[in-house]
């Protein structure tokens, strides 16, 4: 197999990134590139505006605490039942992240508009609620097909690039992702396409059967490609593994506190140290 | 017989969900879906058998969606989804709620709380949006509260084919009369009193003084309840069904 | 297997659909509900309106020439290689029908607009076409997040029903469709949902393995389902069954004059005869 | 050596697509689909190697989407289809284009073709639109369209990062000047003149007076033409190869 379009590690991918980048990440359900999430502070990204699509967890945090975000957009920051925020609550009681609330269904209709490359898309909803009041880049018009209609819309978001996370590649580079298509339409509403991990690759064509031709993400929307073997760790990955719910404590524990968390980083990300399995 | 709150919560929750074809449940909602699960297992019960589609965010099995997160969504507008489960950090008496976060200046509240979810759009599009919020403090149900991640039906020229139906705590079932926008008691579980529910509710509301007990389940859904529902909901939450029901597996 | 939501066949189907509603149907490729819509033209449906999403072929002009159709939405109507559609070229002669004229994303921007029950949704292209000039239901607004920015607002396409043809049902009636996702944007799209039938009912799961969920259409968007076997003929359905041309031909020569195309319909639709495999 | 015109167009459409990443090819387009497939052999064997991503509409093998037939629409707004192919039954000196109808008076034209398809949207989006069409007459290129599918490019503010870059036939190539809005000849196929061109063109263009022959394929394309690439566009076009590279199977 010749895998011209693979890189090496994922700090490859996150080498591609620039400071200031706007980087589409996903749902803990979804394949999230958490070994790229690592890479990203390990090269000291700076400023970027992160979209969740539509939330995030444990990503978002370690971007947030490590001062590599300027502006978070997303429906909410939440680990589940595995613990909370504390480096999100924090930098926003800091004032260091600039916020933008939003619900699910509006970033994912705004990177549906992202992905038509349209300016915008109506939304139901949201009219009357704080997340309206506080968002001036929304605009509340009267329905031009209706009489006496306020409808929202929503500004397209089209990421720079997507970083995502699936169980493998085919020999062209084509990924497997099954029924998560967030993963699709987050790499089609990215400009320069999806940062992808994969925990391997597969000396198959996912296009010789109708069925995984069906749950794949096409070469053509990802921009980059390295192996990242168990890269959601320590959030889990569907039939794969699961999520390793004891280092998510040890998580909470540190990360309660700037320098807990400062350990934590240099434990887990500079020195990668991954638990046991 | 011996009911537990839990126990009595997932019996009501199935009957406010009988009337349903489609339900959606969220994430971190054990109550809601083994609620769904048992409404679903009546529903195939009934003569002739009827079918109740059931999504339970976080579930791989109960799970029937193929289009990504959007579909749930999509779902709704499209008028497929006849109920949804949401909470609140906090929940006035108009039914607005917040999800967001109270107390300080926004952003820069005092607590913050993870975020709306799907709450600023389902809240206007699902027929019987169910409250849900197991405490019941006057911290929860306020007279106003600090952030609307959506707010409660009101008379604005909004589309909003959908809306609350009520509200269930652990004290009680409130249902939302939406002409009115004010909550009215209909029942009190059992153990408990108006007077209780009026010393921790920190909002008005309507109800007559004489407020029935929420019905307990029968011996065939506690049963099933037991059995086969806690066994389902364990997919999606074995450490709920691991603490209040240790005997289903 | 108890299959209650299974119907006895197609005709059961058409007899659900009332005069004067709005019918989606797909492409040639796409698995076309041909034995429903004989039936549609059996039970002697009218005043449809045809939305052919995004455009359509030997159905549409069965339809159209058996005079079911009072309204026609379509970026096309062509046989491909197969011959020409002579029924629909009859009735725009004779005005017999409303011609609403599209191009192909137009119509599935418009779909999705349906499925998302937005009331518009924006498109690019068309301003300046005479496909525009003639269509005085779409809108040209001055985009309110640009400057200087015409562009297109389509209003939603909701159809009553969508007519759609599966290779198979599974036990559950969820259907297989592959890669072919047109099927699950007319279903979603479509107030009702589809009119469904399929080669077969197999005793599987859809939902059991990644692989097939992701190419599977959920039941809850299908009002009705019935088995008709070589349910598209003399249409082709992927890997099933392929295009029967000497048909095609047969059909051409007949469809030519009003009188050859009542003896096509007298004979393949009334008398159900189906060429030989 | 004897070269087929089918030979001479395949090879021009190749080197027309060479510099793209991406292209698509529209449905009952068996010559564009065969030069596409000979670009991305090209591609290929470039040192390094590189990738032209390709779809031929109606093919189940060169079709690597997996999102339905929006995908091709949205790939263009996203930029990620650089070269599209489109026709006309009548292509004016602007480079309007009309699939619908010509005669009579619209929608009751006297004669009707499929429609539009896809170019009232691809005109505008896609960089490299090659328009494409055999029959070289003043039947079909006219000085003014009967109706416009999709209207060449003009400065109308109109949203328009994608426009053609010229008209391919059965007698020349001509190149599409943008800011004039005007074609010029660029070159003729062998064996035809620019005389002939002018004669059965019904709308003024430009070109110097001595315009050069469009080039032929050397002995190693014309082989890649009659073996592999032959043989890959029978998928989709078994009856296409079947007249024109009978001895290709």
């Amino acid at each position: 197999m010749s895998h011209d379009w693979l890189q090496g590690s994922a700090d490859d991918l996150a080498a591609r990134v620039p400071d200031g980048a706007k980087i589409a990440i996903g749902v803990d359900t979804a394949g999230v590139a958490m070994e790229t999430t690592r890479a990203l502070i390990r090269r000291g990204a700076r400023d970027l505006h992160l979209v969740c699509a539509p939330m995030a967890g444990l990503a978002a945090d370690l971007l947030i605490g490590a001062g590599c975000v300027a502006t978070l957009e997303t429906s909410a920051i939440t680990f589940g039942e595995y613990g909370t925020a504390h480096r999100f609550h924090d930098a926003l009681k800091r004032g260091a992240i600039k916020l933008m609330d939003a619900t699910c269904p509006a970033i994912y209709a705004a990177l549906e508009a992202g992905a038509k490359d349209i300016p915008f898309i109506p939304l139901r909803g949201l009219i009357g609620s704080d997340l309206a009041a506080h968002r001036p880049d929304w605009k509340v018009i009267d329905n031009p097909f209706g009489e006496d209609d306020p409808i929202l819309l929503l500004p397209a978001i089209r990421p720079d690039y997507a970083l995502i996370h699936a169980p493998y590649a085919d020999r062209n580079g084509n990924l497997f992702i099954g029924r998560r298509r967030d993963l699709v339409l987050m790499a089609q509403a990215s400009r320069q396409g999806a940062l992808a991990t994969v925990e391997e690759v597969r000396d198959v064509d996912l296009f010789s059967s109708e069925e995984t031709a069906a749950g794949t993400l096409p070469a053509i929307y990802i921009a980059s490609t390295a192996v990242a073997v168990r890269g959601a760790w320590p959030i889990g990955l569907g039939d794969h593994y699961e999520v390793d719910e004891a280092h998510f404590r040890r998580y909470a524990e540190l990360a309660r506190t700037a320098d807990g968390f400062a350990r934590y980083l240099d434990e887990f990300v500079h020195r990668r140290r991954q638990a046991a399995e | 017989m011996n009911v537990s709150r839990q126990e009595l919560l997932i019996h009501t929750v199935a009957g406010l969900l009988l009337p349903c074809r489609s339900v959606a449940v969220g994430a971190s909602s054990p109550i809601p879906g083994a609620g769904a699960l048992l409404a679903r297992d009546w529903a195939a019960r009934e003569i002739p058998s009827r079918r109740l589609f059931l999504t339970i965010l976080g579930s791989r099995r109960h799970n029937s969606m193929t289009s990504g997160g959007v579909e749930l969504f999509d779902m709704a507008a499209q008028g497929r989804l006849d109920a949804f489960f949401l909470g609140g950090g906090q929940i006035d008496g108009e039914a607005n709620i917040n999800l967001v976060g109270a107390g300080g200046t926004y952003p820069q509240t005092a607590v913050r709380w993870p975020g709306s979810f799907g709450s600023g759009y389902l809240y206007y599009l699902v027929p019987r949006v169910i409250l849900f919020r197991e405490e019941h403090t006057r911290r929860v149900l306020v007279p106003k509260v600090d952030f609307i991640s959506a707010p409660g039906p009101r008379n604005d020229g909004v589309y909003r084919p959908g809306g609350p139906i009520g509200l269930l705590t652990n004290l009680c079932w409130f249902a939302f009369d939406r002409a009115r926008r004010r909550f009215v008691l209909e029942t009190v579980h059992p153990g408990h009193t108006v007077e209780e529910v009026h010393d921790n509710t920190g909002f008005d509301f309507d109800g007559a003084a004489d407020v029935p007990t929420t019905a307990l389940p029968d011996a065939t859904a506690l049963a099933a309840i037991r059995g086969p529902i806690a066994r389902q909901i364990a997919e999606a939450y074995p450490r709920f069904v691991a603490q209040v029901f240790p005997n289903a597996a």
